[in-house]
């Protein structure tokens, strides 16, 4: 079997040419799979935001510095976007860490402060247990309602779920880092909420 | 044409990259919890598989020895990215899944061990015929062991979101099945299962506890 | 000053125990399995993991920051970029020492080629790199200290790994086991007990 | 399809190929260091992915061990019987040299031998022996765990039915890792004798041969019959045991049928049968009829009479 000779230019020739041709491949499936990968994205996102924030009808991002602000606001729990979503108030998705890891999760809060809903897009928690953060009927929807301006005395009133504290209130932590966002954020943003 | 098949196979039994070889194990065990995931995945491995041996054993006499293994990955990682950004784009409840391990098929021992082992040494048709071999021996391994858990951890067998076989939902699944430490352990007794049905069939599986198994006995 | 001290500690901690990468992420089980057997080739190859480990997670720092990140390529490119990093600078560090060190190869050196195949240095040089490789999509993006550290936690968490199951190995060899049982299958399920403890730490702290 | 985006992809990805492959050049050149051939001739032949499955570290660790004999050619798995070959071939390992000297396991007890008391510990004689220095009743005998089997870095040592280690003549170098590895290696258990041919002791002992009959059927009671019927005065009974003087023993046999015990064996490479299978059956081995005192050379000429 004889080989191509190992001299320094053979080597660095035959490297070279792979890497062109693997990047020129590469480009150009990315090309082509880059828009349905943005579309899959936004449409992922938007059908979470539209769980919580059911009366929304379009997205737009805030700007940088009020998601930074926002960042700031939340303190050591993770923000990844925040949306306004016109009349019916903003999308916030937050990043708390669970028992498993950071959870990927999006808490509704309308115009006049009030916590419109909570959905979990991603978690890794053990399986039969944390997990049920997502599957327990009524552990969700003991968010709404809770007043995003005195998001910690309305968190008093919390019951986790039995044999998943960690994960409970790692979502908990979500919601709570929401309210901040939105009590010195968003609700200066001349949304209408009382003080 | 016979070496072909007899390549084939043997990448199915008597080489099998999960169960003799035990090479290839990251991905095995931590996709194997859906049915799902671990069908696509071994799809995607096979496809990684075959398709680098072919290039490298198609340019075999053009790679020079010395600097043959940077260009193996190259080639082996181009075609895993293709798959990471098709699965991303086309299959993304899949994708969220499988997550971290696609990537790392790059670095699966299977596929640079095969490349280097065989890719580099064989025709064009043969490397095709052990990267199939080797695919589907280790998709078969990782798909058994994926309905197994799946089936018992969840009670159900989802693919493609419709409900496959399903347990009456009463069915409260044994949790560690679908946890890490569960995957091993059922892995273990996998092994064991293969290693006494292979021995049960006249070929002794020769496993010097110092050295490594090597099969002896029939011919394939 | 000191919480920055803090926050690296519990960085390192966090990655070399709460997230153990082999026992608990499950990321290179290839070596763990195939080295294992003999406590001495564990020792070399723990020590030469540690070493390329951290080497090859600054490599690949500096090529995102400097090179695929400002050109924006870095979403597709990122899996050929960083394997050949790592092959190359591995390949490199093995003829150096080869040459310039000849003891430290004959103990450490001939794990190293061992090294490119070992899916714990290419996912661990990429989580402390690239933003949103962990699958949760979370940007870590850490800085040149933070990543090194990072790296240093997920190297001494494997070689930690990597030896205590050597050591229960080498029991296992003569441990009255049934014969079907014998070698690699009841490595399995020893390996399945030891990640059960690591399970229990998961959560408290670090990522 | 942004044409600039091809480009800086192909700018950065040949950047790292570019830098990558140059340092290789570089150091292949600036840090060569000479390799054993041999070495060199092997790795060519091993698959390269130094995937670890044989335990070794890398190609290039398994390559240097077999090449110097620490570990079989059929060492790695990743290649199967494809790269056995080829690695036999490079080393031209066929016309591997005969071993000049062989162990010889002196005790033909195993199950059958009485034992004082019922161990299920770690299956090893090392750590038999540490308890109560260990479960045979004879001080003197083989435990039958397989330490030997286990050190034997050639698998020349198998176990057999009766728990006891045989000796693969063919595959045993003398390097006699398995009497170190032995905890009653040292005293007499195991020992090295010619590997072409001879008579084995199957017993160790130097206990008082009464005492030997009670924990042992297949024991030298130190009757000396042997010695009297050996013509090359090459067996002797020294402190109550039978001890065969390999350089006068001719293998003609007369020891092995006149012996009470039928603890005596023919073995050796150039025995009528092979070592293993007369290994523990005395006389009766088929077609076993004992010689004068002619030169051992059983394997070309018929037996006589």
């Amino acid at each position: 079997m004889d080989r191509a000779p190992s001299t320094p230019t053979s080597m660095v020739l035959s490297v070279l040419v792979t890497c062109v041709v693997a990047s020129a491949a590469l480009t150009f499936t990315y090309e082509m799979t880059r828009e349905r990968i943005a579309e899959q994205e936004r449409v992922a996102r938007e059908k979470a935001l539209k769980d919580v924030l059911p009366a929304a009808t379009e997205f737009t991002a805030v700007d940088a510095n009020v998601l930074s602000a926002a960042e700031e606001a939340a303190g050591d729990t993770q923000v990844a976007a925040v949306f306004d979503a016109g009349e019916s108030g903003w999308g916030i998705l937050v990043a708390p860490r669970g028992y498993g890891g950071p959870m990927s999760m999006v808490v509704g809060v309308d115009r006049n402060g009030k916590v419109t809903g909570v959905k979990i897009i991603t978690q890794n928690e053990t399986p039969g247990l944390g997990s049920k953060v997502m599957t327990e009927p009524e552990f969700l929807p003991q968010f709404e309602a809770w007043d995003a301006s005195e998001i910690e005395k309305a968190a008093k009133a919390f019951d986790a779920i039995s044999g998943a504290t960690k994960s409970s209130n790692g979502v908990r932590k979500g919601v709570l880092a929401a309210g901040h966002v939105y009590a010195d954020v968003l609700s200066g943003e001349g949304g209408g909420s009382k003080q | 044409m016979t070496d072909w098949i007899a390549t084939f196979k043997r990448g199915l039994s008597i080489e099998n990259p999960l169960t003799i070889l035990m090479i290839g194990l990251c991905a095995t065990l931590a996709v194997s919890t859906k049915f799902e995931g671990a069908f696509f995945m071994g799809l995607a491995v096979i496809f990684v598989l075959t398709m680098s041996s072919m290039i490298i054993s198609a340019l075999r006499r053009v790679i020079p020895e010395q600097v043959r293994i940077p260009i193996f990955i190259v080639v082996i990682a181009s075609f895993v990215t293709i798959v990471d950004l098709t699965m991303h784009a086309f299959l993304p409840p899949v994708y969220n899944f499988l997550g971290v391990w696609i990537p790392l098929i790059v670095v699966n021992c299977v596929i640079l061990g095969r490349a280097e082992a065989f890719a580099y040494h064989n025709s064009v048709s043969l490397a095709v015929a052990d990267g199939l071999g080797m695919g589907t021996g280790y998709s078969f391994v990782i798909i058994v062991l994926a309905t197994f858990r799946e089936f018992v951890g969840s009670g159900e067998i989802v693919f493609m979101n419709q409900r496959i076989v399903a347990l009456p939902p009463s069915y409260q699944g044994p949790g560690i099945v679908l946890l890490f430490p569960g995957a091993f352990i059922i892995f273990g007794f996998m092994i064991a299962g293969a290693r006494w049905v292979t021995e049960r069939q006249g070929r002794r599986v020769v496993e010097t506890s110092k050295h490594c198994t090597i099969e002896e006995g029939r011919a394939l | 000053m000191i919480d920055m001290l803090r926050n690296l500690a519990l960085l390192f901690i966090g990655a070399a125990l709460v997230n153990n990468i082999l026992l608990t992420r499950f990321i290179g089980l290839c070596p763990f399995f195939g080295v294992s057997s003999a406590m001495e080739t564990s020792v070399g190859m723990a020590g030469a993991v540690v070493f390329v480990m951290t080497l090859a997670s600054s490599a690949t720092w500096v090529f995102w920051n400097v090179l695929l990140e400002p050109l924006g390529v870095g979403d597709f490119l990122y899996i050929p970029a960083f394997i050949l990093v790592i092959a190359a600078l591995v390949q490199f560090v093995e003829m150096y020492l080869r040459k310039a060190m000849p003891g430290l190869y004959r103990a450490m050196g001939i794990y190293l080629p061992l090294i490119t195949t070992n899916c714990a240095v290419l996912a661990a040089a990429t989580e402390a790199v690239k933003p949103g490789f962990f699958k949760m999509n979370i940007a870590y993006g850490f800085g040149f200290g933070e990543a090194v550290v990072y790296t240093l936690g997920v190297a001494v968490g494997f070689g930690f790994a990597l030896i205590s199951f050597a050591a229960l190995r080498e029991r296992l060899d003569v441990a009255p086991v049934p014969k079907i049982m014998r070698g690699a299958p009841m490595a399995f399920v020893t390996a399945g007990l030891l990640s059960l403890g690591y399970v229990g730490l998961s959560g408290m702290f670090g990522i | 399809m942004e044409l600039d985006l091809v480009l800086k992809a192909v700018v950065a990805l040949s950047a790292i190929g570019i830098v990558a492959s140059a340092a290789l050049a570089a150091a292949s050149r600036k840090f060569y260091v000479e390799v054993d051939p041999r070495v060199e001739a092997v790795l060519a032949s091993l698959p390269g992915a130094n995937c670890g499955a044989c335990g070794n570290p890398s190609c290039f660790g398994a390559a240097e061990a077999i090449v110097e004999e620490k570990i079989p050619i059929t060492a790695c798995t990743a290649g199967g019987q494809a790269v056995a070959d080829a690695v036999a071939a490079v080393l031209g390992v066929e016309a591997c040299a005969v071993a000049a000297n062989v162990s010889l396991r002196h005790c033909g007890g195993g199950r059958a031998a009485s034992r004082t008391y019922d161990y299920s510990g770690l299956q090893s004689c090392a750590s038999v022996a540490r308890l109560a220095g260990g479960d045979l009743t004879c001080p003197y005998g083989c435990f039958g765990y397989g330490d030997c089997m286990k050190a034997c870095p050639f698998d020349a040592i198998a176990m057999d039915h009766r728990g006891l280690p045989v000796v693969d003549l063919d595959k045993c170098t003398g390097c006699e890792a398995c009497v170190a590895e032995c905890p009653r290696g040292r005293i007499g258990l195991l020992a090295m004798v010619p590997s072409e041919g001879a008579v084995a002791v199957r017993c160790n002992s130097h206990d008082k041969p009464k005492g030997r009959k009670a924990y042992c059927s297949m024991c030298c009671i130190a009757c000396k019959k042997c010695e009297k019927a050996c013509p090359a005065d090459a067996i002797h009974v020294e402190n109550l045991n039978a001890v065969v003087d390999y350089d006068k023993c001719t293998g003609c046999g007369q020891c092995v049928a006149v012996c009470p015990q039928e603890c005596i064996d023919l073995t050796g490479r150039d025995a009528m049968v092979s070592s293993a299978l007369a290994d523990g059956r005395g006389p009766k081995v088929d077609g076993f009829v004992p010689r004068e005192t002619t030169r051992l050379d059983f394997a070309e000429e018929e037996p006589s009479e």
